[in-house]
């Protein structure tokens, strides 16, 4: 029990250091969010608006910077996350909850699928080491090497634009009204694939490396041995002796991916002109918008959390030996 | 901080073969446990007396996890004790701060079981007994350091020192490892060596050669030595005295022939039955079974009561203390050796080992 | 052009009768418009700049100013939801003539009162008066409204006329119009809001709409991340209206379908200017200044900085051509700017500048350096940048390109705490707003405090009376007389370096939809995203081929 | 997290336990020659990892020099495609590629190893007194790696570079403020299974002090780790920057890859088709990455030598067309036993070193064996 | 796998029934140039229903032997050579090196078990114990449902002396001691013919260790399997081996009944090797050991590999390597082999040490 309320005050420790980060970094860079504006529209906005935004975004009542604090947690323990600035008035919370699901879900299903294929991969070519399945390897890691922006915008050249093959940008066609219908459906995972392989491509190499490394390993320990002895076939050894326990460090680094994953890969968003909650981050960070960075530092922060939470506990569920404490 | 402990090299002056250096009285140590078990604690030693005099072996036996490397470290000073207390020349000692523990550690030395392990791959032998010799002797230099690495080496039969001095740990046998650790352990010309089952990592035929060294230290160099081991044979072949260890606990303790050849405790005698021993005829009897008990909530009575068939109600429900046994200087943990009515009837243990022999 | 008042405001209406019998024709395409906006939120408030609706431009198809205006050619504004407009003499007070038979979408009937609610809001709404209007009274008399100013507005007298009208009996109801996110626009436009989506908003002609029918059947708009993945859109036929950069337009974009695509860039009175500042060394010595806008290479920078994209600036005032023919100074009347690396040279020899070897030194000894400043991110201003360094570099001035963030660059330079930078200014009708915004003393702030424009800190009473007699002046000869002081002072004193024009360029593709703004008929700049939208979009025609 | 993390790093180089003897023969634990710290360096994949990573380094130091042209320098031939001239085409201002590319390497390798060296730092600091120390001053810089953890390193990032304009130094060192606490992670765990090693018991028990036992006894043990992380952070440093600079948030002017493929991009060098203003930025980078990688691999081979014999024998093992498995020890009845037939062949009589009860003075039995 | 007729003429006499017979066996570690020739040539034959222990000091290769014969050496090892026969009860002979991987997984566990050096590491930590046995079972087809294969687990853990319900406990839940038994109990599974035993006692404390020798002496007769038993403790090896082979850097030096290795050691080293014990009982005595340490494998000197240490050592040990064959006193001791130049010769050549004659029946 105890070990479980340590892990509780970490967490909430944790959390309340993020957000507490989250909240100042922002308010640290230079500039505000009238100016940002300003700046961004490029002259589209007159100075003289100036003093109209700042009464417009409630920035002209000269709060200190404890009392900004105070009332964002006040705020926080009321569910309200604010209005943007950047997309003023459109509150935090529905940016992010239009924002975040599309993450969740492209980045998700290719680092599961990254995690899965990485993992099966790994497992294969850790097993029989040595072979000509190596060669995976280089290659893997050739496009974990290379920028992920450089990579997806090539992808974009060659199967977007020279080949037809895949639409260039967005998560879905334009136009279409989000329904479960096929056709939106249809469209949304056709927009999805050209990003998502992206993104198994180029993160594949760490699940196949750090799987193989760990199959290798556990490959020599006595109980895989004693599992060949035992004459069980190949496979089982394979999958139940040896991957079944080299699996286990690829849970946590599958955990922290999670996480990160509702981070989002700003990156691709922004190559692919994909609606995901990463790029309105960038967005927030651009225009100064303090509401709506804390807003997604906090879900970040909580998805991470809560990921690490979720592995502790599938940890426990898959190595007995820790279980022992709790 | 304390300070009435003389400094070193004046009391080893004074003292000689015979006295006492290092006595532990009462000396107890439990770990907090963590986790679901918090409030608990591993009882790893209760309560041991133990005293090392100059120029003798001390032999400190039994099962694995019975709480005998504790003792070496709480002796040391490695890790601080739950209650007790441990004189050094008579002088209480805790090695808080770090002057007192650096001027306990040139005094009381320990030699650990693995010498694969206890000194640092990345260090050559003359960075290991330098560091030892500048700790100790002060920081010296050029020709007086090589001599005085010359003179440790020379101490644990490592010669030529040319050859061993320059190489690396995993350059040399097990053995050759095992007398670096002694040398640099010596570095300190401590009074009190710490031998913590220093062969049982050892190849068989080079056992003996540390072995017969450390018999060389306490012959010339007078040292007391501690020698902790789960092998009772090699006890009675090194050591002058023998401790048997049971949970914690001193079981039995007396001079080392008499404890093996005449064990007073049932567990002792458990020990010697339970060696292999070629010379012996067949035992058909099948040995007692079961395990220690637990260290955590030890049982109430006799903790060898659950695997003792002499046991009766009176070991399981009271704790006995060291009762002397027959014999020059003995003493067992066991009821069967009080004036108590209800003592059980251990009259087996003694005939039984007679028997075999 | 510099009409009266009266003229101005009693011109007819006559294109608007046209476009009604030209919505007849309706054809069959969606039309597709995007801009490089990054994420939209569902949030179709007309008045905040950051909402869907603005950024997309979609608030413009639904709500409709007073009058069309453009800066970018002589065209009178065109009467809108207003028929008429009157000034008075001082441009204090205008009166506008609601148009009859007007329905807002929800059926409800346009009426004088909500023009007046419309100048009311913004009135007592700080925060939605973003064109900063001095408003006075406002008053309502029948279908007339008058809206009274505390001080001359006759230089926004264009931003008065665009202003667009929201419904009374929807607005009145809104607790906070600024944080109301109108979910739900009631407009009078030719278009309502159908759905909206994060990737595209669908727009459906408005069935009562007054100006008859509108070609295009729906509008699709939809926001892309950055410049490259709207070209790629643009490129690929999947949008046909927005704005965006495009490096090398013609190869990237025009080639690929040269029969249908259109990059148009209309030449209005808003500058790029380089600001130097005027307080600090080398540029403040005149003879720098000038030295440097003599080695200024403006075609150079037409063809690479530029990339052919902004009208080059040929008359040595900087007034952008043609659209500034007309106020341009009888005495600078066909004077044009010409490199002249040598006579730079010798304007600063002849100051007390000297050479030593090829580097520039001052009258204390010092070598001449500058460093040009713009934020990292603004492609064709660091460029622009670059080039002007490297043309300085021809009269032996060491100039250094530096990219700060864009928040601390704007900190800096409104505080002044610059050398050099590229910046713009805004456009109007007259050249009033582009010289105001580089040197008038009104606008002049010690360095140090947050000035709005003149960031180069150049203060001439004389430059600074003419441009307040300029704004405040209800007669052309004295207007014009003003400007010719301004532009002499400019050409004189060369507060700042005017490096092209800044027109609101706009691509658009003529495959499905014709009648858009061209030289042919350059009724209004061409961009999606302002009041404009609803006459561009009335004056679409289905393509014939 | 910390739970499992442990597991994942617990010290694979430890010799068997249950072995002592193998420690003094091949497979024992990492083996320093004398004033070389660093033998993972001889690994094959670590050795063309090297001469990658050198070629670059090297041009790092000369490339400003042997660039043909200023890479700030205009010329006439706009975005014009490889040619003798410019052997990488140039951008849209008619710079040279080549020279941005070689002037640009400096830039890439300066702030890519200074992040990479603030960042170890930083891990090595946390990581070993976190480790070292155990209890509170545990707990709390665990928590505060695990805050730097959970913070996304991008937005981080673009905020804290785009509010402290930034020459390399400043990007490298935030940088390295963001990639730390993995490093430190790894480190703790492998201080915490150090600490508990009988050698820093033995050095204590021997009076050594605490900072001498961390220095001298715990860091250099931790070197291959170290390393290992190092180079992790280099890799990832140089990723960082380039995209920083690719999004704009670090300086477009100062020359770097990441700035060449922003140019690049801003000017839609791909849509012009201009790949040779796209192309080879990148390559570079990969380039560089693979060869870091490639470093890794040996370091891990190294740290762990199950995975060196992987590696080590591949070639040998497919030249002669056995596979090494476990369960199924190859046989490889090959001709390097000098002398000693090494296949029994039918009747022949078994060598004189058989061992079985025999029938005196006979000649040994043999047994036929058919496959 | 057919036999010949065996060419043993009074060898029948000796009623040998080899169950495996490893002959000039050669195992390498290494891939590369430059291998550890760790075992060269070696050959050892196991007789059925016999304990053989194998002694010798750690880093002797003992364990590259037992693992080398059943093709479980793990990588970098390479059989280089040689043959493994294992003869079967109904007497079919099979070459296990020369098997195919199909045939081997049938053959082990069912025909040869064993079990492995330290069963700290032997039992999958996430797996329960009784899924790891019934594995076994279910591998080899042995049982039709699932209860009998729960069955046969329990009732061999059972006869190990651990309760049943332990099939539901992970490894990291027993005691040492008991996961040794878990150890011996799946390898009984099957009732295989042959079991070898690395060290199954070396991590156990004696008392411990004289439980598990018990229970394994037991079983060895309840159920009648053949046991090679590897240890460094020679002392312990008398007690439940009824043969010893002592084995020296590589090579088997000297074999022979127990009692008769231990009263009358003939090998050098094997003398050495038994003085190094210290007696628990008798009478208490000064003990040499032996100097020195064992030769590096990777770099072994020619002659005779114990040469370095031996004390009585003489020229042609250093150049000729001595074969395994009969001692110098061949006629009254015809089983025992050692490998040593003393016994090249005469008997009375022998030093008196390692020639003591064996009381006359
Ligand atoms: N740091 C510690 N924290 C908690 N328990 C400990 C610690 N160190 C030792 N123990 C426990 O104390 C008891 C005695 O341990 P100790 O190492 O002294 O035994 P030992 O007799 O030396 O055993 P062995 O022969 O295996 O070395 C054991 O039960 C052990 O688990
Ligand atoms: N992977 C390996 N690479 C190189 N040499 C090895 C390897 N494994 C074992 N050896 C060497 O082979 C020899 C025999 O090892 P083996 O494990 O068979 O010894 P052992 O007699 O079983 O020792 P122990 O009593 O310690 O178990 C040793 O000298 C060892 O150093
Ligand atoms: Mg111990
Ligand atoms: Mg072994």
């Amino acid at each position: 029990m105890r070990f479980f309320i340590r892990r509780g005050i970490f967490y909430i420790v944790t959390a309340w250091a993020a957000v507490t980060l989250n909240f100042f970094l922002p308010r640290m860079m230079p500039g505000d969010p009238v100016s940002s504006l300003i700046i961004k529209s490029g002259g589209q906005i007159s100075p003289d608006a100036i003093n109209s935004l700042k009464v417009l975004f409630g920035l002209d009542n000269g709060q200190s910077l404890w009392e900004q604090y105070t009332s964002y947690w006040n705020q926080l323990f009321h569910g309200d996350l604010g209005l943007s600035f950047a997309f003023f008035p459109t509150p935090v919370s529905s940016v992010i909850q239009q924002s975040l699901p599309w993450t969740v879900g492209l980045v998700g299903i290719a680092t599961i699928l990254s995690v899965i294929l990485g993992t099966t991969v790994g497992t294969l070519i850790g097993w029989r080491r040595g072979t000509k399945a190596d060669a995976v390897l280089p290659v893997a890691t050739f496009f974990s090497a290379v920028p992920y922006f450089w990579f997806g915008l090539i992808a974009i050249l060659l199967f977007a634009v020279t080949w037809d093959f895949f639409p260039a940008s967005k998560g879905y066609q334009p136009g279409l009204i989000p329904a479960w219908n096929w056709e939106f459906i249809s469209s949304v995972l056709w927009h999805g694939i050209l990003p998502a392989l992206t993104i198994v491509v180029s993160s594949i190499s760490g699940w196949i490396l750090g799987m193989r490394n760990m199959m290798v390993t556990v490959s020599s320990e006595d109980y895989v041995t004693v599992a060949q002895a035992k004459g069980l076939k190949e496979r089982r050894v394979m999958v139940s002796y040896a991957a079944r326990n080299a699996v286990l460090p690829q849970i946590s680094s599958f955990a922290l991916a999670l996480g990160f994953i509702v981070g989002g890969t700003l990156v691709m968003e922004m190559v692919f002109s994909y609606p995901g909650i990463g790029f309105v981050l960038y967005q927030a960070v651009t225009a100064s918008d303090y509401p709506l960075m804390q807003g997604c530092f906090l879900v970040i922060t909580l998805a991470i959390l809560v990921a690490n939470m979720m592995a502790d506990v599938v940890y426990a569920f898959l190595d007995p030996r820790t279980r022992q404490e709790g | 901080m304390p300070t009435d402990t003389p400094p070193a090299g004046s009391a080893a002056a004074v003292e000689t073969a015979g006295d006492v250096v290092l006595r532990a009285q009462g000396l107890t140590k439990h770990f907090p446990l963590r986790g679901l078990a918090r409030g608990k604690a591993v009882h790893a030693v209760d309560g041991v007396d133990l005293e090392l005099t100059r120029g003798s072996v001390v032999a400190l036996v039994g099962e694995s996890g019975s709480g005998k490397s504790t003792i070496a470290k709480l002796l040391s000073l490695l890790i601080h004790r739950t209650s007790g207390d441990i004189r050094l020349s008579d002088k209480s000692v805790d090695g808080r701060g770090r002057r007192a523990f650096r001027r306990h550690s040139k005094r009381v030395q320990m030699i650990f079981q693995d010498p694969f392990g206890s000194l640092n791959p990345i260090h050559t032998i003359r960075y290991t007994l330098t560091r030892s010799v500048r700790i100790h002797k002060g920081n010296l230099r050029g020709d007086k350091l090589e001599a005085a690495l010359e003179e440790l080496l020379a101490r644990v039969q490592l010669t030529p020192v040319d050859r061993y001095i320059d190489k690396f740990p995993h350059e040399l046998s097990g053995g050759q490892r095992q007398r670096v650790a002694i040398a640099r352990a010596l570095a300190a010309d401590p009074d009190v060596l710490l031998a913590d089952e220093p062969i049982s990592m050892l190849d068989v035929s080079i056992r003996l050669g540390i072995l017969n060294l450390l018999k060389t230290l306490r012959d010339d160099m007078h040292v007391a030595i501690l020698y902790i081991t789960h092998d009772i044979a090699s006890a009675r072949y090194f050591a002058d005295r023998t401790m048997v260890m049971y949970a914690g606990q001193i079981v039995e303790q007396g001079p080392s022939e008499d404890i093996t050849q005449t064990p007073a405790h049932p567990y002792t005698r458990l020990l010697i039955d339970s060696a292999p021993d070629p010379d012996a005829p067949a035992r058909t009897e099948r040995s007692t079974s079961g395990e220690a008990p637990s260290l955590v909530s030890p049982p109430p009575g006799c903790r060898f009561a659950a695997r003792c068939p002499f046991a009766n109600d009176l070991c399981r429900s009271e704790t006995p203390d060291l009762f002397n046994v027959p014999g020059d200087d003995r003493a067992a943990r066991c009821w069967g050796y009080s004036d108590r009515d209800n003592k059980p009837d251990v009259s087996g243990v003694a005939k039984s080992v007679k028997e075999t022999i | 052009s510099s009409d009266s008042s009266e003229e101005s405001s009693n011109s007819p209406a006559p294109s608007n009768s046209e476009s009604a019998s030209a919505g007849a024709a309706v054809g069959t395409e969606a039309l597709t418009i995007g801009m490089p906006n990054g994420t939209q939120t569902d949030n179709s408030n007309p008045f905040v700049n950051t909402s869907s609706a603005q950024s997309l431009g979609y608030a413009y198809a639904i709500y409709e100013p007073l009058f069309q205006v453009t800066d970018i050619s002589d065209t009178p504004p065109e009467p809108w939801l207003a028929t008429d407009a009157a000034w008075n003499e001082d441009y204090s007070s205008v009166t506008f003539t609601v148009r009859d038979g007007v329905n807002w979408s929800d059926g409800t009937p346009l009426t004088a009162d909500d023009v007046a609610f419309s100048f009311q809001i913004r009135k007592d709404n700080e925060a939605l008066n973003n064109t900063a209007l001095p408003y006075g009274d406002i008053t309502v008399d029948g279908n007339t409204v008058t809206v009274g100013f505390t001080q001359p507005v006759f230089v926004k007298a264009n931003r008065v006329l665009n202003t667009f009208i929201v419904p009374k009996h929807i607005w009145e109801g809104i607790a906070d119009p600024t944080t109301d996110l109108n979910q739900d626009p009631i407009g009078t436009g030719p278009y309502v809001l159908e759905n909206w989506t994060p990737e595209a908003v669908k727009l459906v002609p408005n069935a009562d709409y007054w100006g008859g029918t509108p070609a295009a059947p729906e509008l699709l708009y939809t926001s892309y991340t950055d410049n490259a993945a709207m070209t790629t859109a643009l490129v690929a036929g999947e949008l046909q209206w927005g704005w965006t950069n495009i490096s090398d337009y013609e190869n990237v974009y025009i080639a690929k379908d040269p029969e249908h695509n259109h990059f148009w860039t209309p030449s209005g009175l808003a500058v790029d200017v380089l600001y130097l500042n005027n307080e600090t060394k080398p540029f403040n010595d005149v003879a720098v200044r000038q030295a440097l806008s003599m080695v200024t290479d403006r075609n150079a920078i037409y063809n690479i900085g530029s990339e052919k994209a902004f009208p080059e600036v040929t008359s040595i005032t900087g007034m952008p051509t043609p659209a500034g023919n007309a106020f341009i100074s009888s005495e600078y009347e066909g004077k044009e700017y010409s490199v002249d690396v040598e006579g730079a040279k010798k304007v600063l020899t002849d100051a007390g500048y000297t050479y030593e070897g090829d580097k520039l030194f001052d009258k204390d000894g010092e070598q001449v350096t500058f460093t040009l400043t713009d934020p990292a991110g603004w492609n064709d201003y660091v460029t622009t940048l670059q080039q002007i360094a490297d043309m300085a570099s021809q009269i032996g001035i060491e100039a250094t390109v530096d990219t700060p963030d864009a928040d601390s660059w704007f900190g800096d330079i409104a505080a002044g705490d610059f050398q050099a930078s590229l910046h713009w200014t805004d456009g109007g009708p007259t050249p009033y707003d582009m010289y105001s915004d580089i040197m008038d003393g009104a606008y002049y702030l010690p360095q140090g405090e947050a000035a709005n424009w003149n960031f180069g800190r150049y203060n001439n009473d004389e430059a600074t009376k003419a441009l307040a007699d300029f704004s405040s002046a209800s007669e052309d000869s004295v207007r014009q007389e003003a400007m010719d002081i301004v532009q002499k002072r400019f050409v004189e004193d060369q507060p700042a370096i005017i490096v092209r024009g800044r027109p609101a360029s706009a691509e658009y593709s003529s495959k499905y939809y014709t009648g858009w703004p061209s030289d042919e008929d350059p009724y209004n700049q061409a961009q999606p995203t302002g009041p404009q939208a609803s006459q561009i979009l009335m004056k679409l025609k289905p393509a014939t081929d | 997290m910390t739970t499992v993390d442990t597991n994942n790093l617990e010290p694979q180089e430890l010799p068997r336990p249950d072995a002592p003897g193998v420690s003094h023969t091949k497979q024992g634990p990492p083996k320093p020659k004398k004033g070389s710290q660093f033998v993972f360096l001889r690994n094959s994949k670590a050795i063309t990892g090297m001469i990658i990573l050198g070629f670059f380094v090297i041009i790092a130091i000369i490339g400003p020099w042997i660039a043909p042209y200023d890479p700030d320098a205009f010329s006439d031939q706009l975005v014009a495609p490889p040619s003798w001239e410019h052997w990488l085409g140039t951008t849209h201002l008619g710079q040279d590629v080549l020279s941005q590319l070689l002037v640009g390497t400096r830039y890439v390798m300066i702030v890519g190893f200074t992040a990479g060296v603030l960042a170890t730092i930083l891990a090595v600091i946390v990581g070993v007194t976190a480790g070292y120390l155990g209890g509170w001053s545990d707990e709390g810089l665990s928590l505060l790696s695990n805050i730097f953890l959970v913070i996304p390193a991008l937005p981080l990032l673009i905020i804290i570079a785009s509010s402290l304009d930034g020459g390399m130094i400043v990007i490298a060192g935030v940088i390295s403020l963001t990639a730390w606490a993995w490093g430190a992670r790894v480190l703790r765990a492998q201080t915490m299974s150090h600490r508990k090693r009988d050698y820093v018991e033995a050095s204590r028990a021997n009076g050594e002090s605490t900072w001498r036992i961390v220095l001298a006894e715990i860091l250099p043990n931790l070197t291959a780790i170290i390393a290992s992380s190092f180079v992790a952070t280099v890799t990832f440093a140089i990723l960082t920057q380039v995209t920083l600079a690719f999004i704009g948030v670090t300086s477009p002017t100062d020359w770097n890859w990441g700035t060449i493929l922003y140019w690049a991009q801003g000017n839609q060098a791909l849509a012009r088709g201009a790949w040779w203003w796209f192309v080879p930025a990148g390559l570079c980078i990969a380039a560089v990455g693979v060869a870091l990688a490639l470093i890794n691999f040996g370091i891990d081979e190294f740290v762990n030598p199950r995975l060196r014999s992987t590696g080590r024998y591949a070639r040998v093992l497919r030249k002669r067309g056995v596979q090494a498995r476990v369960g199924f020890t190859p046989i490889d009845r090959g001709t390097t036993h000098g002398g000693v037939a090494a296949t029994p062949q039918p009747g022949s009589p078994p060598g004189g070193n058989s061992f079985a009860p025999e029938p005196s003075g006979e000649i040994p039995a043999s047994t036929n064996v058919k496959g | 796998m057919t036999t010949t007729a065996p060419a043993l003429t009074n060898a029948t006499l000796q009623a040998a029934d080899p169950i495996l017979e490893i002959k000039n066996l050669s195992v390498d570690y290494g891939f590369g140039d430059d291998p550890t020739h760790v075992l060269q040539d070696v050959s050892l034959t196991l007789n059925r229903g016999e304990v053989l222990g194998l002694a010798g000091e750690s880093g002797c290769g003992k364990s590259t032997l037992a693992y080398g014969a059943t093709r479980l050496l793990p990588p970098p090892g390479v059989i280089r050579g040689g043959e493994v026969i294992f003869t079967g009860r109904d007497g079919v002979k099979t070459d296990i090196l020369t098997l195919n991987d199909k045939d081997l997984r049938t053959a082990r566990w069912r025909d040869f078990a064993i079990v492995f050096q330290g069963a700290m590491n032997s039992l999958n930590p996430v797996h329960r114990v009784g899924t790891q046995l019934i594995d076994a079972i279910k591998a080899h087809g042995k049982t039709a449902t699932k209860q009998e294969a729960r069955d046969r687990a329990a009732y061999v853990l059972e006869m190990v002396g651990i309760n049943a319900d332990r099939l539901k406990a992970y490894p990291h839940q027993l005691s040492g001691g008991m996961r040794q038994r878990v150890m011996i109990a799946m390898a009984l599974v099957l009732e295989p013919e042959l079991l070898i035993m690395d060290e199954p006692t070396t991590a156990l404390d004696v008392v411990m260790q004289r439980q598990i020798l018990e229970e394994i002496t037991d079983l060895r007769d309840r159920l009648g399997f053949s046991v090679i038993f590897i240890t460094h403790d020679v002392s312990l090896l008398v007690e439940v081996a009824d043969r010893i082979a002592i084995m020296y850097a590589g090579e088997i030096v000297e074999a022979a009944d127990a009692k008769d290795a231990y009263l009358r050691p003939r090998h050098p080293y094997t003398r050495g090797l038994l003085n190094s014990f210290p007696p628990l009982r008798g009478p208490r005595r000064e003990l040499q050991g032996i100097p020195g340490s064992p030769p590096d494998m990777a770099k072994l000197p020619s002659g005779c590999r114990f040469a370095d240490r031996c004390p009585f050592v003489m020229d042609r040990c250093r150049t000729e390597d001595p074969a395994l064959s009969r001692t110098a006193l061949k006629m009254s001791e015809p089983e025992r082999l050692v490998a040593c130049h003393l016994h090249d010769g005469k008997a009375s050549e022998v030093p008196a040490e390692l020639a003591i004659q064996a009381p006359q029946k």
